[in-house]
């Protein structure tokens, strides 16, 4: 009995507020035109996503979930795109007409304090601090001559830049669309935060869908421009290198490409930064840190916020698509420069030095994604054959390649 | 440096310069470092040799230093066998950690998500 | 003799500044009043905290020291008690008047920076990216219509609502303290950054309060709406959940909850991000990093900022009294409604599938400590029953569900 | 959608509205959750029928994927119970790393802070 | 054949580029008066670092590198001197005259950003609040009286304030060099922040240069002070301390040191609320992540934005000369000061309780540092005498004299 | 507090001030924390005398838990030892995790880099 009657009371207690807002309803019902309540439930309705919704919208989350998709499912560069991926559906669900700052255009927003570092530069050059504390370039230091390579293949920049005036972009536009030919994510969001920021969501989800689709786009432009005879070339392995050359390697780098090439400072200043932490031996708990948590950090809040930022007004254009056609053909070209000029090179090399020209095609600085390329198309021609280490010379120099180039743009058109 | 080009006023000449000098300039950015590391350890062999010869010793055995010893070289033919077979883990350090933390930790995975929670402070 | 001459010059030259000193003090005395030194040090002191001491700033610190002590002794949540007590103390040492920045009020003060990430909402969405990264849902997935009782929960919030309007508040504010009804202390700081940021102060501390005492509210309640032939219900375990469910968990969750309630998008679109982070399988290092380094780090400013920004005249007020009897009200309510909405669910359900009313008072979205409260009262009425895989279903939708809330109060009242 | 209420001069009837229709829509969006959350396995599962009958297999096991069998259980009562009784740390993964940490580093817990003030640059 | 034809269309488009443009030069060269191309090239070089240069920045330069030098080889403070030295490479690095943004000075570079923590005193506190979770206050709270050791250092501190007025420097500017002989960087960079930001550089420089060197400087003046058979005097060990007294240290240290001297409230609150982490034992995770991934992305960032702050134009001067002769001379005075404190503490002392007076010159706070010189200093006399754990005492109340005495002269002079 | 100099029209008597105002007051300082510290060890112990006494028993050991004992002492010599002989690492912590993924990762040092650059997502 005495549960009984503290069971209704407590339910009574539940059910008097709905009680209550009925009364409420039922004066205004009375006293006004309309049921208050359902009223209210209207209004909200009209307000919230489901009824503010743009098919343009729907059309980005479901881009959104493709990418997430390709991410989990294929593995491809998912570190980026399963951030980016959801950033474009949180960046594409419909806001209503409110003073609450949500959206990532609304200044105070979350989501806007989080983009800053997007739309200054930071992030990217704090990555680039990662990628250096990550990367070991003793591939390249042991055999140098392997970087022309990575210059080779930054033609896919300079044709894309070429390309995107003749498709009608105004020259800045083209200067940070460019990027994309240089396969290189961070590279391509800071020139276009730079250059072009209303295209920095078009550029970087083309960047990152390519880097994605290397494994897909390269291997046929390698077999058709090399013979078997050339790729079963098998080169001599890489000499040691000593800690000291480790440790010169980023200071020589970092200050002859800033002397050359100051516009590049942000990127390769941190990237050779976070490499002399890497080799110095003195400063491991800092190198281990910026390869870790703090490059984990600025990834995710780069990825969601590129995501975020790109709306369906923006990207639902004929210059996206554009970007797209202009992003896949500089890959190509790219992929071909490298390798092309590996053959090339090939005429000047005496027999036992002669450089197997696939690993021209890791001259993309898409890293290290090329260079399994490579490996993997090098064991087709013959399964002992391992190109992994060699490719990766090309490939880091790609990224240098690429960052000087985007310093390049800076400069010329800023 | 814009004074190099008028960017409003822009014809295709201009274009074909800031190809033309980009791409020049990549690889002479290249180009000097490949120099440069190709000078390194010359230099820096000259240091030991200088040494070396103060202390009235003589250089040997230098070429076992620059390459790598057969041995080495079929050591990562069998790592590269195994990387591209066993879809080996993105982070062995990490995979690591959370194998021992198993060992101490009796939860069967759905459990052991609430071990987990309890870092939640909300 | 040559060390005793070292000794006594140096020791000479120790003391000679002293003497200096006290020279300059001698001609002040000859030239002006007063001892120059001894006036100095007066000056001093009138300037220090202890003579700038209003007995209201001792009372805050004492509030302090309990916060800590609360944590230390009973591990009550110590993770933010700690930082919340010692800003506490931080925030309520008497500052001299200066053109010294120094406490968080003061623009261009270490803390007032620190700060900003509280007052404009980035540090709650951020320890819900955490949040989601560290959470499994699959107590959830498998067993769904549990949600319904980290709904009925809610109503301690809007109890709040409508009793903080009855006791005089502001609109505004009313819904501010509305939320520490929902347990969830980054959603109720969240909220009053938004609604009522000079309540911020007294709705943490309240919230986080009463969060501490889950175990110490919560079981009276929970004996006295049940009866032991409830308590002792057996429920089935919970079906096993396949990857593809996980994944798709909080892609369907960030869409649904966005769509109709954008206003919770800044917390609920981060909680899910972390948590697809975590269930994709290819960003581990990322959910790795954002449920250890980043929510660590965030915890720590966030917790110990709130502290500090509380001061003495905005925290010791009617208003923080009428603040603490509505949240200890409206966490009785929430627990209330909780348990009584699941006997009211056991009306409808067949003989196996009843709920042990217990778990209900886990629709608060205190995780996992209301989850612990329910697995201690199960054992105490059966020490055979495992309640804890059960209740964190309405523990984790309670998140949700307050989130929700929040987004609404938002909403309306912006 | 501040629209919906005068905030300046709002009565008990908005007071109201905000109760019913907040509480109204935090049920709704659960609810939704609920039935998508329901159907979910359900269209997997159909998915995963299709496919097997393309490629003219039955299904017959699937019960033993639904529940978790009886052994899980006895295991997970038995970590619930060393859970509680443990009062097992934290994180052990954390703990782990200090346990392996200790093993190499023979300082005593007073001298052992003085490795860790190592990393101290003032 | 086929390969053949390939081979050339592909090489044909790789060239096609540089024969256009040359051709573009070619029509430029008829039109205009030069090559545009090498006219374009001339132009960029006038622009690029190597002919913008000033042999002063090459002296930078190479500042930076006998930093970096000194750091990895004889790994004199590299957490912090790898970063600096990288720091004043990219800084001096020859810019050209343009709008893009990458200088640390210019508004809106990434440098520029991340220059805000040193500029605002953030970072400094930060790395308190990580030396605070990182460090055991133990052997301090076990014997409090060798505080006075802490203390009686501190004298360097005040001699250099006297010193640099009596070189002219003005008085702001005397404050903040002064804490140069408290030999505690992030102090000194916490206090010329505010005082004079325009010799942060220098002093930052010459605090770890000197901090570095301490194992150089202090022996010579730990032994001219001291006789053989004072070095070889052996303490008792210390008595083991409770977990509470470990809790109650940073309380009560807070709210002392606060309440008497609230400018130091920003460096001694954060050391000692990250010291509670520590030790409160139900915060570990904090600690943890607070005296690793934090305090370590704050180093990095410290130390590259302060190298990199330092320009030529500022740092080559008279002015940094003198602070680095009074650096020299304060650190001497600091150690001097300690060492003779403890003879004359002696003094007063029975023979069992006795202070080895060589621990006296860890009172300077460069923590672990002098602790390890004392303690090597120490063997030197006799080997079986160890004094690292009675050194740590005075070492650590040096970190918080040093800080007092900032915070007095902000108070003082702001 | 600069109402306490003028700071535009100093004089060397303010330089005094400051100089021997801030140094005292450094003193009193770190005098004040030595007195209280002091103070903390008996205050804990008359609380535990006091509950102690309640509880009807007799304070015996004290003084073994005041002093370091003679083995712990040894124990603390010898790993000073090791420490400055040894050049112990910076911090075995991150080591220990190094050498334990080196286990699960057979690559030589060179290829080892790769599987580390697999983590570049440019
Ligand atoms: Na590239
Ligand atoms: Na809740
Ligand atoms: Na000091």
């Amino acid at each position: 009995m005495r549960r009984f009657v503290k069971y209704y009371t407590a339910l009574a207690m539940l059910f008097m507020l709905f009680v209550t807002g009925m009364q409420a309803e039922a004066q205004a019902v009375a006293g006004e035109s309309g049921g208050a309540f359902f009223n209210g439930l209207a209004k909200f309705w009209e307000n919230s996503g489901f009824s503010n919704f743009d098919i343009r919208q729907l059309v980005m989350i479901i881009i959104g979930l493709v990418l997430i998709h390709l991410a989990i499912k294929f593995k491809y560069e998912p570190l980026l795109l399963v951030p980016i991926g959801t950033g474009l559906i949180i960046g594409n669900i419909p806001l209503p007409v409110s003073d609450a700052a949500i959206g990532i255009k609304d200044e105070g927003s979350v989501l806007y304090y989080l983009y800053f570092g997007v739309g200054e530069g930071v992030y990217p050059s704090l990555i680039f601090l990662g990628i250096g504390a990550m990367t070991d370039f003793s591939s390249l230091i042991s055999n140098p001559k392997l970087m022309l390579l990575g210059a080779a293949a930054q033609i896919g920049i300079f044709a894309t830049f070429i390309g995107a005036v003749l498709l009608g972009f105004e020259i800045h536009e083209a200067g940070a669309i460019a990027i994309i030919g240089g396969a290189d994510g961070p590279t391509a969001i800071f020139a276009s935060s730079n250059l072009a920021p209303h295209l920095l969501g078009s550029i970087a989800i083309a960047a990152y869908s390519y880097m994605a689709l290397v494994p897909v786009i390269q291997p046929p432009i390698m077999r058709l421009l090399t013979k078997k005879r050339e790729r079963i070339i098998k080169m001599p392995p890489p000499r040691a290198v000593s800690k000291t050359e480790k440790v010169l390697f980023p200071l020589i780098g970092l200050m002859l490409t800033a002397f050359i090439s100051p516009g590049s400072l942000p990127l390769l200043g941190m990237l050779f930064f976070g490499n002399l932490l890497k080799e110095s031996g003195v400063t491991d708990r800092l190198a281990e840190t910026a390869r870790t948590s703090m490059v984990d950090i600025v990834t995710i809040l780069l990825g969601l916020t590129v995501g975020a930022s790109t709306s369906a007004a923006m990207f639902l254009t004929v210059g996206s698509i554009k970007i797209f056609l202009l992003g896949a053909v500089s890959f190509g070209i790219a992929t071909a420069g490298g390798v092309i000029f590996a053959k090339a090179m090939n005429l000047f090399l005496s027999k036992e030095k002669k450089i197997n020209p696939l690993i021209g095609a890791a001259g993309v600085s898409a890293v290290p994604a090329s260079s399994r390329v490579v490996q993997t198309e090098g064991q087709k021609a013959d399964p002992s054959n391992h190109l992994l280490m060699h490719a990766m010379a090309p490939n880091v120099s790609g990224v240098i390649g690429s960052a000087v180039a985007a310093g390049m743009m800076l400069s010329f058109l800023m | 440096m814009n004074f190099l080009i008028d960017l409003a006023n822009w014809d295709w000449s201009d274009i074909f310069v800031i190809t033309a000098v980009g791409y020049s300039v990549v690889f002479a950015v290249l180009i000097l470092l490949i120099i440069v590391y190709k000078l390194m350890p010359k230099v820096l062999n000259l240091q030991l040799k200088r040494r070396l010869k103060k202390e009235g010793r003589e250089i040997t055995a230098k070429s076992d230093e620059e390459y790598v010893p057969g041995e080495v070289n079929a050591a990562v033919a069998t790592a590269l066998h195994l990387y591209f077979n066993q879809q080996h883990d993105e982070e062995s350090n990490i995979i690591t950690i959370k194998r021992v933390e198993r060992t101490y930790s009796p939860w069967s995975s759905k459990i052991y998500n609430m071990n987990n929670a309890r870092h939640y402070q909300p």
